[in-house]
C-alpha cells in the first residue's frame, strides 16, 4: 500500500543545500544572500503544496507515502534505513513550517536589512527549515532524532546571533543544554524501543506494541522518555527556564521557532507516538499533568512580565501546555491539538512579527512600559497584532475560539474528578490568558504615550506587514476553515483512529453550548481585569513599581525557575567539578607522583648504608652469612 | 699407585693461559722496558686466540678429567668459550695506549717526586698483563672445576690478581689503592666462609669431589648438620663473589676505585665465571637439596634486584650506577638459578653472554669521556654529551637500552628467556618482582639518556676522546653484538641448546 | 604480494630519506616527509579496496619465521578493525605534517628530524595494528614509545621534558606488565599446544585454568588500560598532551591511545574470554567512572589550558569505547571500534585548530581568546564543527558510533547505559562552555588583528572536516568493513542474549 | 674425647676470626683474624680426614696454606702500599669511597 515518491527528499535538500550555499558563500553573496533563502524556503513551500495536493488526491487509506534513500546504520539485527515518510500529520507540519517559515523569510529581509551579517541569518534559518523538516518526514525515531538535534543546534546559532553579547551567547547554550537534556529522554526511548520491538521506525514500533510483546513497565519507560524529549524541546515543566531567555534571538527567530515550529515539535513527537501514549496510561496521565501544570505556569508568568517578547513567550509556553494537555487526553485529543497547534503558529507568530515592527519602530526598546497610545502610529501593526490578540483569547469567530475551546471541551469530558480539575485550569487558563494578552494590548496601542526621548514610532515597511497581513487573515479564517464539517478530524482520523471513538455520542460532562458559553464567560472577566487596571487613562508608571504583592515579584522572576536549577544543578556541579580537579591533582596524579618520591627517598636512604668502612661491609656480609645459616636450618626442619 | 693421568688436550685453554701468564712474568722480570709492552701484547693476544681455538676443539667433549678435577662439557666449554671472548675484549682496552689508565709504577707514592719521574719518563710498567692472564687462567678453571680443592685454588687464581689490579689506576691512586685494600680485605673474608664451607661438605661427604657429593646427598638425604652449615657458608663465599644483596656493599666502591678497563675485565669475566661455578654447583652437585636453597635464593634474588634498581637511581656517578645496574643484573641471573630446570641453564648462559657485551661497551665508553685530570664520571658533567658526540652518545643509548630490556636490543632476549624459564618453573613470584625490578631500572638508565640529550653541554672541559683503534675495535664489536643478539638471536640460542648438557647428566 | 610489510618499510625510508638531508634544507625535507606520507597514504587506500568486506578473518597475511627456538615469527595481517586504523594511521600523518608546517621551529633539534620521528612513528603505528603476533605487536607496543619520548620531549613546550618521562614510563611499565603476561602465555602454550607460540589465533584454543587466566588478563588489561587512558591509569595523557606539539597530539590521541583500545578487543577478548566476561561489569564501571570524570575535568579545564581540555574529552571519550567493548554485544563492538575511527578524527580537528589558536596568540589559556568569531570567522567555525562532533551530534560522525555503544550497553546492562547517555549533556557543557569563551562574546583586546586560516592549513583540515561530516551520513561504508570482525569476536565470546 | 670437640674448636675459631675482622681496626690485624679463620678451616678438614679415614682432607690443607701464603703477598702488598701513602694502618681512614 506504501505509495513511493521522489520529491521528498527535495524538500530537505533545497534549503539544506541553500543554507551550505550561503554559509560557504562567504562575503560574495552579502548582497543577494537573503533573495536565496526565501526562494529556498519557497521552494520548499511549493513542494509541500504539491505533495498535499496530490494526498489529497488519494484515497485516506493510501494517502501516507514513502521515499527510502538508503541504509543509514545496520549492525546486527539494529538496522536503521533513512527513509523519509509524509503522511497527514506530517503535511500538516510541512505545510506550517514552510508556509509560515516562508512568511517569516519574507519579513526578515526588511527587518534584518541594517544587519551586515543578515547572510548568514538566512543561512541558519534555512538549516532551521531543513532540520525541522528532518524531523517531521523522518520514519523512525532515529532519523527524527537527527532532526530533533538539527533543530537544537538551529536554535542554539539564532539565538546566539548576536553572540557578542555575553548574555545572548548564554542564553543560547542555556537553550542547548537544556534541549540536550531533553535528547537524553529521546536516545533512551530509541534503545527501549529497540531492546523490545527490535526496530525503531513508528510502524515498527506500533505492531509491536500491537502484538503486545511488552510489559505495561517498559511500554510506560517509553512513554516517559519520549514525554522527558517533549518536555526539554518544547519547553514544557520542568525544562521550561530556557524559552525566556531565548528572546534574546532576532525577533524573527522567536516568531519562527519559539513560537510557530520547533516548540511543537514535543507535542508532534507525543501524537506521532499516539500508539505508545494510547498504551501506557501512566505515561498519558504525566502528559496531561505536564500539560496543565505548564499551561498555569506560563500564564502567570505572562502576568508579570513587561518585556513584550518575554510576556508573548510565556504565553507560548502556556499555549503548548493547552496542546500537551489536549494529546494527553487520549485518541481524540491528538486531532485537536494539532488543530490548535496550526491556528497558534498563525496568530502567535503574527503577534511575534507584531512585536517586531512595534520594536522595529521603536528602536528596538521591549519595555511596554515605555510603549502607549501607538495605535496611531502603526495601524496596520495595531490592527494584525488586534486580530491576533482577539483569535488567542479565543472571540468566537476568530481561530484560537475553534480550536482552545474544543481543547476545554475534552478536557471537561476526560470524566470524574480528572475532568473537572482538568477543565477548570483550561478555564482558569483561558482567562488569564484573556488578563495578560489585554494588558499587553493596552500598554502598547491605548493609553499615554511614555516613549523615551527621541522614539518616533514609525508604521515597518511593507515587506514586513505583509506577512503579518496573511498570518492575520489565517488567524482569523482558519479556525473556522479547519471545523467546517470536521473536515481537519476526519483528515487526520485515520492517522489516530479518533474516528471510531466518534467524538460526537460521547456523553458530555457539559453540552457543547455551555462549554463556549463558559469559555467566553471567562474571557470577558479577563479581559475586563485588565481593562479595569490599565485601560481608560489609568497612569501605567514608566518603571516597574516595586511595591507589589509578593505573587508579582516571584512572578516577575519567572516563577523562580533559574534560581531552582542552578541551586539544585548548577552550583553542586560546579562544586563538583572543583573537587574533582582538586582530586584529580592531588590524589591520583600525586599518587603516581608519590610512588616516585616514595622510590626515591628509599633509593637515598639505602644509599646511606654504603658508609665506606670495611668493617660495615664486613658485618653485611656476616649478618648476611648468619641470615642464611639461619634459613637453611629453618628450612630443613 | 699409577701416575695421575692428566688430559693436556682438554684441559688445554686453562694451562695455555697459565703458561702465558708465568711467561709474562718472565719477560716483566728481563725484557727492558722499551720492548716490554709490544710483546706483552702479543703475548696475551696470541695465548687468548690459542685458548678460543683450544675450547672450539672441545665442542663434543664430555667427562671429568685430571683424576675427577675437572669437569669441561658443554656447560663449561660454552662458559669458556664466553669468558675468552669477554678478556680479549677486556684485554683490547687494558691495552689501550691512548690515555694512561694504569699508574707507571705501582709502588711509587701517589704524590711524591718519584711518582713525577716515572711518570715523566713515560715508560709504562706492563705488570698488569701477567695479573690479567692469571685472572683469566682462574676465571678458565673455577666453572670448570669438578672438586672443591680445584674449585678453591681456581677462585684464588682468579681473585688474587684481581685485588692488584684494582690498585693500578694512574688517576687518584689514592681512591684506586683504598678500593684494592677492600675488595682483598671482603674478598678473602668471604673466600674464608667459602673454605669453611668446604670443609663442612667435605665433612659431610667424606670425598671432596662433586659426583661423590651428589652421591652421598641423594643416598642419605637426613638433614645433616655438615651438610647445612657447609652448604650455608659455600653459598655466601659464592653470593660475594656474584655481588648478591647482602653481600653486594664491595662492589660500587670497587667498581668506582679500579681503573675503568678493570672494571669493565671484572663486570664481564668474574661474572660469568661465578655464575658458571654457581650452576655447576646448584644444579650439578646440591641438585638433591633443591627444596631447601631454592628458597633462600629467589629471597636473594628478589633482594638484589631491588637494592640494585632502587639505589641506583639516587647515584651520582656514572661508575657506581653501572655497578649497581651489574648487582641488578645479578639479581636476573640469580632467577635463571631458581629456574633450576633446563631452560634455565640455557637461558643463564644466554644472559650472561648477553650481558657480557652491554656491559663491557658501556665500561668501554666510560673510559672515553675525559677532561684535563682524567676520567670523567660526574653524572651532571655528562649533560649534553648528544651535542658533543652523537655517535657515542648514540652507541651508549644503545647500551643502557640494552640493559633496560627493551625490545630489539639483546638485553630484552636474555630477560625474556630467564624470565620464561623462572615462570616454567613455576615461581612466578621471581618473575614478578624481576618485571617491576626492570621497571624501575628503566627510570635510573632513560635519567642518562635525558641527562645526555635533553640537557646543554656545560662549558667545563669534558669532551670525548677520538678512541684508538683498539678501544674503538671493543666498542663497535660490542654495540654490533647488542643489536644482533637482539634482533638475531637464532644462531647463539641454537649453539647454547645444543651445549647445556652436565657431564653426566 | 605483501602489502603490509611495503607499506611499513615506506615511511621507514621516507625517514631516513629525511633525516639525511642536509640541516638547513627545512622546506625540502618538510615537503619530502609530506609527499611520502601522502604516497603511503596513497598506497594504503589501494590496498583497502582489494580488502574483502565479507570475511571476518586475517587478510593480506605474512608469516616468516624469525627466532624458531622462542616461536616468534614475523607474522602480519589485518582484519577489518585493524585496517580501519591503520588508515586512521595514514590519513592523519599527512594532515599532521601539513598541519604542523612551522611547528618544529622551538625544538631542541633540528626540523627535519621532528618529520623524521613522524615517519618512524607512521611506521611504528602500522606495525602495531598488522601485527598477528603477540611478540611482534609487543615489540611495536614498546618501541612505538621511543620516537613519540623524543617528539614530546625535544619539540613541546612547557616541561615538556618532565612530560615526556612520566608519559614514557607510565606506558613502559604497563608494558612489562604485558611482558610479564606474554612469558605466561609463551610458557602455557609450550606446555599445551606442543611447540610454544604467539600466533593469536592459535593462543585461542588454549583452556586456562580460571586463577591464570584472570591474571594473564590483567596483566594484558592493565597495560592496555594505562594506554588507553581509563580513569585511573589516565593522570600521564594532560600532561604529555599540553607539552607536546598540537601534531604530536594528534597522533598521540588520535592513533596510539587506539592501541590500548584496539588491543583490549584483539588480545583480551579473544584470548581470555571467561576472565572477561568475569571483570566485564567491574570495566563497565570504570569506563562510566571515566566518561563522567574526564566530562568534569574537561568542563573545570575551560577556565584552564585548552590542551588539558582536548585530553580530559578524549578520556571521555575512551570510556565510551571501553564501554561499548565490554558490553559484549554487535552493536556495542562495532560501535566502539567506529567510535576509534571517528574519536580519531574529531580529536584531530580539535587539535590542530587548537595548534593554530594557540600558535596565533601564543598563549594557550581558553581565556585569552574570545570574539572569534569576528574576528578569525573561518578559524571559528571549523573549531565549532569540531566541537560538535566531539558532542556527538546527530548528522556528525561521532554520534552513530556513540549511539551503537549505548543501544549495544543497553541491550546487556540497561542502568550503564541510561547512566552512560547522562554523559552526552556533560558533553553539551565542555564543548559550548569553551566555544563561548573563545568564539562568542565582545573581541579581547590582543585578538583584533589574528590572521584566518590560511591556504595550507585550510588543506589540512578540509579532508577531516569533510570526513566527519561525510561518516555522519554514510557510516555503513566503515561498518561493513567492521561488522563481520565484530560479530565474530562476540559470538567468540558465546554469551546468551545477544541480539 | 670424641673428635667433635675438634670441630667445635674449629668453629669457636672461626668465629673469634670472624669478631676480629669486625672488631680491630688495623689492616694488619684484621688480615691477622683472616688467617685465623683460614687456619680453623684447616682443623676441620684435618679432623673430617681423620673421621672420614680418607686424607683428602690433610691435602686440602696443604692447599689452604700455599693460598693462604699467597693471600699474605697480595695482601701485604696493598697494606704496605696504603700504609706508605697514609702513614696509616688504619682500616677506618680507608672512607673516601662512600655512598
Amino acid at each position: 500500500m506504501n505509495v513511493t515518491s521522489q520529491m521528498l527528499v527535495f524538500l530537505i535538500a533545497i534549503p539544506l543545500f541553500s543554507a551550505a550555499l550561503l554559509l560557504l558563500g562567504g562575503r560574495a553573496l552579502d548582497k543577494v544572500g537573503h533573495i536565496i533563502g526565501t526562494l529556498a524556503s519557497t521552494a520548499a513551500f511549493a513542494v509541500g503544496v504539491i505533495e498535499f495536493l496530490a494526498m489529497l488526491g488519494r484515497a485516506p487509506e493510501n494517502r501516507a507515502v514513502t521515499q527510502p534513500l538508503f541504509t543509514w546504520i545496520e549492525v546486527g539485527n539494529f538496522n536503521v534505513g533513512a527513509t523519509l515518510l509524509l503522511d497527514q500529520l506530517s503535511v500538516c507540519f510541512v505545510l506550517l513550517i514552510t508556509g509560515v517559515g516562508t512568511l517569516i523569510h519574507i519579513y526578515s529581509i526588511a527587518y534584518m536589512s541594517h544587519d551586515k551579517d543578515r547572510r548568514r541569518f538566512f543561512a541558519y534559518l534555512n538549516f532551521f527549515i531543513a532540520a525541522m523538516l528532518l524531523l517531521v518526514l523522518g520514519d523512525s525515531y532515529l532519523s527524527l532524532y537527527v532532526g530533533w538535534e538539527g533543530v537544537g543546534l538551529a536554535s542554539y546559532l539564532l539565538i546566539g546571533f548576536w553572540n557578542q553579547k555575553p548574555t545572548y551567547a548564554t542564553a543560547a547554550k542555556k537553550a542547548f543544554i537544556a534541549n540536550r537534556v531533553g535528547d537524553v529522554g529521546l536516545s533512551l526511548a530509541v534503545m527501549i524501543a529497540f531492546v523490545q520491538f527490535g526496530s525503531v521506525s513508528f510502524s515498527g514500533v506500533a505492531e509491536g506494541i500491537e502484538a503486545g510483546q511488552t510489559s505495561s513497565l517498559a511500554l510506560n519507560t517509553l512513554g516517559l522518555a519520549l514525554l522527558l524529549a517533549a518536555v526539554g524541546k518544547s519547553a514544557q515543566f520542568p525544562l521550561q527556564a530556557w524559552l525566556g531567555d531565548a528572546m534574546a534571538g532576532p525577533t524573527p527567530v522567536s516568531a519562527l521557532i519559539h513560537a510557530a515550529t520547533m516548540v511543537t515539535a514535543g507535542v508532534y513527537l507525543i501524537s506521532r507516538s499516539h500508539f505508545v501514549f494510547d498504551a501506557a496510561s501512566v505515561a498519558q496521565l504525566c502528559v496531561v499533568i505536564v500539560g496543565a501544570i505548564t499551561l498555569l505556569f506560563g500564564a502567570i508568568i505572562g502576568m508579570a512580565k513587561d518585556d513584550i517578547k518575554k510576556a508573548l513567550a510565556a504565553s507560548t509556553m502556556s499555549q503548548i501546555g493547552y496542546m500537551i494537555l489536549a494529546t494527553g487526553l487520549g485518541p481524540v485529543g491528538y486531532a485537536f491539538a494539532m488543530m490548535h497547534l496550526l491556528t497558534h503558529g498563525f496568530f502567535k507568530a503574527g503577534m511575534f512579527l507584531g512585536a517586531g515592527s512595534v520594536m522595529h519602530g521603536m528602536n528596538d526598546e521591549v519595555d511596554m512600559r515605555k510603549y502607549g497610545g501607538l495605535r496611531k502610529y502603526m495601524p496596520i501593526t495595531f490592527a494584525t497584532f488586534g486580530l491576533g490578540y482577539l483569535a488567542i483569547i479565543g472571540v468566537p469567530p476568530f481561530a484560537g475560539f475553534y480550536s482552545k475551546d474544543k481543547i476545554i471541551e475534552i478536557a471537561l469530558d476526560a470524566g470524574g474528578a480528572k475532568g473537572i480539575i482538568l477543565g477548570s485550569i483550561t478555564l482558569l487558563g483561558a482567562a488569564i490568558t484573556a488578563f495578560y494578552m489585554s494588558r499587553v494590548m493596552l500598554m502598547t496601542f491605548f493609553g499615554a504615550k511614555r516613549w523615551e526621548a527621541g522614539a518616533h514610532p514609525h508604521e515597518s515597511p511593507a515587506l514586513m506587514t505583509i506577512p503579518m497581513i496573511v498570518l492575520a487573515i489565517g488567524s482569523v479564517s482558519a479556525g473556522f476553515f479547519f471545523n467546517m464539517g470536521d473536515r481537519f478530524i476526519n483528515f487526520l482520523s485515520p492517522i489516530f483512529h479518533s474516528g471510531e471513538s466518534g467524538h460526537g455520542e460521547k456523553e458530555h460532562l457539559l453540552p457543547p453550548i455551555v462549554v463556549s458559553a463558559l469559555a467566553l464567560t471567562a474571557v470577558a472577566i479577563g479581559v475586563s481585569i485588565a481593562i479595569a487596571k490599565y485601560g481608560r487613562g489609568k497612569a501605567i508608571p514608566a518603571v516597574a513599581p516595586s511595591d507589589v504583592s509578593l505573587w508579582t515579584k516571584v512572578a516577575r522572576r519567572d516563577l523562580l525557575q533559574d534560581e531552582f536549577n542552578e541551586t539544585l544543578f548548577m552550583r553542586p556541579g560546579q562544586e563538583l567539578t572543583k573537587a574533582l580537579a582538586v582530586i584529580d591533582e592531588k590524589v591520583i596524579d600525586g599518587a603516581v607522583r608519590g610512588v616516585g618520591s616514595i622510590t626515591l627517598d628509599v633509593a637515598s636512604g639505602l644509599r646511606k648504608t654504603q658508609t665506606g668502612f670495611v668493617r660495615s661491609y664486613a658485618l653485611w656480609i656476616t649478618v648476611g652469612a648468619v641470615g642464611i645459616l639461619a634459613a637453611i636450618a629453618v628450612m630443613s626442619l | 699407585m699409577p701416575a695421575p693421568k692428566i688430559e693436556y688436550a682438554v684441559l688445554a685453554p686453562v694451562l695455555i693461559l697459565l703458561a702465558a701468564g708465568v711467561i709474562a712474568v718472565l719477560v716483566e722480570a728481563f725484557v727492558s722496558r722499551k720492548y716490554r709492552y709490544v710483546i706483552q701484547t702479543t703475548l696475551s693476544f696470541s695465548a687468548i686466540g690459542l685458548g678460543i681455538l683450544s675450547v672450539a676443539l672441545n665442542k663434543d667433549v664430555s667427562g671429568r678429567f685430571a683424576e675427577g678435577s675437572v669437569a669441561v662439557d658443554g656447560v663449561s666449554v660454552v662458559l669458556q668459550g664466553t669468558i675468552l671472548v669477554f678478556s680479549l675484549l677486556g684485554l683490547l682496552l687494558i691495552a689501550e695506549r691512548g690515555f694512561q689508565s694504569f699508574t707507571a709504577q705501582a709502588s711509587t707514592l701517589p704524590g711524591s717526586a718519584d711518582e713525577q719521574r716515572a711518570l715523566a719518563s713515560g715508560l709504562q710498567q706492563t705488570e698488569v698483563f701477567p695479573l690479567t692472564l692469571f685472572a683469566i687462567g682462574g676465571a678458565l678453571l673455577f666453572p670448570a672445576a669438578n672438586d672443591l680443592i680445584t674449585l678453591f685454588v681456581a677462585l684464588e687464581v682468579l681473585s688474587l690478581p684481581l685485588y692488584l689490579m684494582a690498585g693500578l689506576s694512574q688517576r687518584r691512586r689514592l681512591l684506586s689503592q683504598e678500593a684494592a685494600l677492600k675488595y682483598f680485605l671482603l674478598g678473602a673474608f668471604s673466600s674464608a666462609f667459602f673454605l669453611f664451607g668446604s670443609a663442612f661438605l667435605y665433612g659431610y661427604a667424606g670425598t671432596t669431589t662433586f659426583e661423590g657429593i651428589k652421591v652421598q646427598i641423594s643416598t642419605a638425604p637426613g638433614n645433616d648438620l655438615f651438610l647445612l652449615v657447609g652448604l650455608a657458608t659455600l653459598t655466601v663465599g659464592l653470593l660475594f663473589k656474584v655481588s648478591a644483596a647482602p653481600f653486594h656493599s664491595w662492589t660500587p666502591d670497587v667498581y668506582q676505585g679500579a681503573p675503568t678497563p678493570i672494571t669493565a675485565f671484572m663486570a664481564a669475566v668474574t661474572k660469568v665465571a661465578a655464575f658458571g661455578a654457581f650452576l655447576r654447583i646448584f644444579y650439578a652437585t646440591i641438585g638433591g637439596m633443591v627444596w631447601t636453597w631454592r628458597p633462600i635464593i629467589i629471597v636473594v634474588s628478589i633482594l638484589t634486584m631491588a637494592i640494585g634498581t632502587i639505589v641506583a637511581i639516587a647515584q651520582k656517578d656514572v661508575k657506581r650506577v653501572l655497578a649497581y645496574s651489574a648487582i641488578a643484573h645479578s639479581g636476573f641471573l640469580l632467577t635463571g638459578i631458581v629456574a633450576f630446570n633446563k631452560s634455565g641453564v640455557e637461558a643463564t648462559l644466554l644472559y650472561l653472554a648477553t650481558y657480557g657485551f652491554t656491559t663491557l661497551g658501556t665500561f668501554a665508553i666510560v673510559t672515553l669521556v675525559r677532561d684535563a685530570g682524567g676520567e670523567v664520571t660526574d653524572l651532571n658533567r655528562w649533560s649534553g654529551l648528544g651535542k658533543r658526540s652523537p655517535l657515542i652518545a648514540g652507541i651508549f643509548t644503545l647500551f643502557l637500552l640494552a640493559l633496560a630490556g627493551i625490545p630489539l636490543t639483546s638485553g630484552f632476549v636474555g630477560k625474556f628467556a630467564i624470565f620464561s624459564s623462572a615462570y616454567e618453573s613455576g615461581n612466578i613470584s621471581v618473575v614478578i618482582a624481576g618485571v617491576l625490578a626492570s621497571a624501575i631500572a628503566a627510570f635510573f638508565y632513560i635519567r642518562i639518556v635525558v641527562l645526555m640529550y635533553f640537557n646543554d653541554p656545560q662549558e667545563d672541559g669534558t669532551s670525548v676522546m677520538i678512541p684508538s683503534p683498539m678501544t674503538a675495535i671493543a666498542i663497535g664489536v660490542c654495540a654490533l653484538a647488542t643489536l644482533i643478539l637482539g634482533i638475531f638471536p637464532q644462531p647463539v640460542i641454537n649453539v647454547i641448546d645444543s651445549l647445556a648438557i652436565f657431564v653426566a647428566g | 604480494m605483501n602489502w603490509l610489510t611495503i607499506l611499513g618499510l615506506l615511511p621507514l625510508i621516507g625517514s631516513a630519506a629525511v633525516f639525511l638531508l642536509p640541516r638547513e634544507k627545512e622546506v625540502l625535507a618538510k615537503q619530502l616527509a609530506l609527499g611520502i606520507s601522502s604516497l603511503v597514504a596513497v598506497a594504503g587506500l589501494a590496498m583497502a579496496t582489494s580488502f574483502d568486506r565479507g570475511v571476518s578473518g586475517f587478510q593480506f597475511v605474512e608469516k616468516y619465521s624469525w627466532i624458531p627456538a622462542f616461536g616468534i615469527n614475523y607474522g602480519l595481517g589485518v582484519d577489518g578493525m585493524a585496517l580501519l586504523l591503520i588508515l586512521l594511521a595514514l590519513i592523519l600523518t599527512p594532515v599532521v605534517i601539513l598541519a604542523c608546517w612551522n611547528e618544529a621551529e622551538g625544538g631542541r633539534w633540528s626540523v627535519k628530524t621532528f618529520f623524521a620521528l613522524l615517519l618512524i612513528l607512521e611506521t611504528m603505528m602500522i606495525g602495531v595494528f598488522a601485527a598477528t603476533d603477540i611478540f611482534l605487536f609487543y615489540l611495536f607496543f614498546e618501541a612505538m614509545l621511543i620516537p613519540v619520548y623524543f617528539l614530546i620531549g625535544g619539540y613541546g613546550s612547557g616541561e615538556r621534558a618532565a612530560a615526556a618521562v612520566k608519559f614514557l614510563l607510565y606506558s613502559l611499565f604497563g608494558g612489562l606488565l604485558m611482558l610479564a603476561s606474554i612469558i605466561g602465555l609463551y610458557v602455557v602454550s609450550g606446555d599445551q599446544l606442543g611447540a610454544a607460540t604467539f600466533d593469536v589465533s592459535e593462543l585461542q584454543k588454549l583452556s586456562l585454568n580460571n586463577q591464570t587466566e584472570l591474571l594473564l588478563f590483567l596483566g594484558f588489561f592493565i597495560a592496555f588500560a594505562i594506554k588507553a587512558p581509563l580513569w585511573p591509569f589516565h593522570t600521564w595523557l594532560p600532561d604529555a598532551a599540553k607539552a607536546a606539539t598540537p601534531g604530536t597530539s594528534v597522533l598521540l590521541l588520535g592513533v596510539l591511545d587506539k592501541v590500548g583500545t584496539y588491543g583490549m578487543i584483539r588480545f583480551c577478548l579473544s584470548l581470555f574470554p571467561d576472565a572477561s566476561k568475569q571483570l566485564g561489569p567491574t570495566i563497565i564501571v570504570l569506563s562510566l567512572i571515566s566518561i563522567f570524570y574526564g566530562a568534569f575535568l574537561a568542563i573545570w579545564q575551560s577556565n584552564g589550558d585548552i590542551k588539558r581540555l582536548i585530553s580530559y574529552t578524549s578520556i571521555s571519550h575512551f570510556g565510551f569505547i571501553t564501554l561499548g567493548i565490554f558490553a559484549f554485544t554487535a552493536q556495542g563492538q562495532s560501535g566502539s571500534i567506529l567510535y576509534m575511527v571517528n574519536h580519531g578524527f574529531s580529536t584531530a580537528a580539535l587539535f590542530l585548530i587548537a595548534g593554530w589558536m594557540i600558535a596565533r596568540r601564543n598563549s594557550s589559556k581558553v581565556a585569552d581568546f574570545g570574539g572569534l568569531q569576528r574576528v578569525t570567522p573561518l578559524l571559528a567555525w571549523t573549531f565549532f564543527i569540531a566541537g560538535l562532533s566531539s558532542l556527538a551530534l546527530p548528522g556528525l560522525s561521532s554520534f552513530v558510533s556513540e549511539f551503537l555503544v549505548l543501544v549495544g550497553t543497553f541491550v546487556r546492562y540497561p542502568v550503564a547505559a541510561v547512566i552512560g547517555t547522562l554523559g552526552i549533556i556533560l558533553a553539551a557543557l565542555y564543548i559550548l562552555i569553551p566555544v563561548q569563551r573563545a568564539l562568542h562574546g565582545p573581541v579581547l583586546p590582543g585578538n583584533e588583528n589574528l590572521k584566518d586560516l590560511n591556504l595550507r592549513e585550510k588543506i589540512a583540515i578540509a579532508p577531516v572536516i569533510a570526513l566527519i561530516i561525510a561518516f555522519g551520513f554514510f557510516p555503513q561504508v566503515l561498518l561493513n568493513v567492521i561488522n563481520p570482525g565484530a560479530q565474530a569476536s562476540v559470538a567468540a565470546l558465546n554469551i546468551e542474549g545477544d541480539k | 674425647m670424641s673428635l667433635d670437640y675438634y670441630l667445635y674448636l674449629s668453629a669457636l675459631l672461626f668465629t673469634i676470626g670472624a669478631a676480629g675482622v669486625l672488631i680491630r681496626r688495623n689492616a694488619i690485624v684484621v688480615f691477622m683474624c683472616i688467617e685465623l679463620m683460614l687456619n680453623a678451616s684447616n682443623l676441620a678438614f684435618v679432623t673430617f680426614a681423620r673421621m672420614n679415614g680418607s686424607i683428602d682432607g690433610q691435602i686440602f690443607a696443604f692447599f689452604t696454606m700455599v693460598v693462604a701464603a699467597c693471600e699474605v703477598v697480595v695482601g701485604l702488598a696493598i697494606i704496605v702500599t696504603i700504609y706508605r701513602s697514609r702513614r696509616s694502618a688504619s682500616v677506618d681512614d680507608a672512607r673516601l669511597l662512600k655512598l
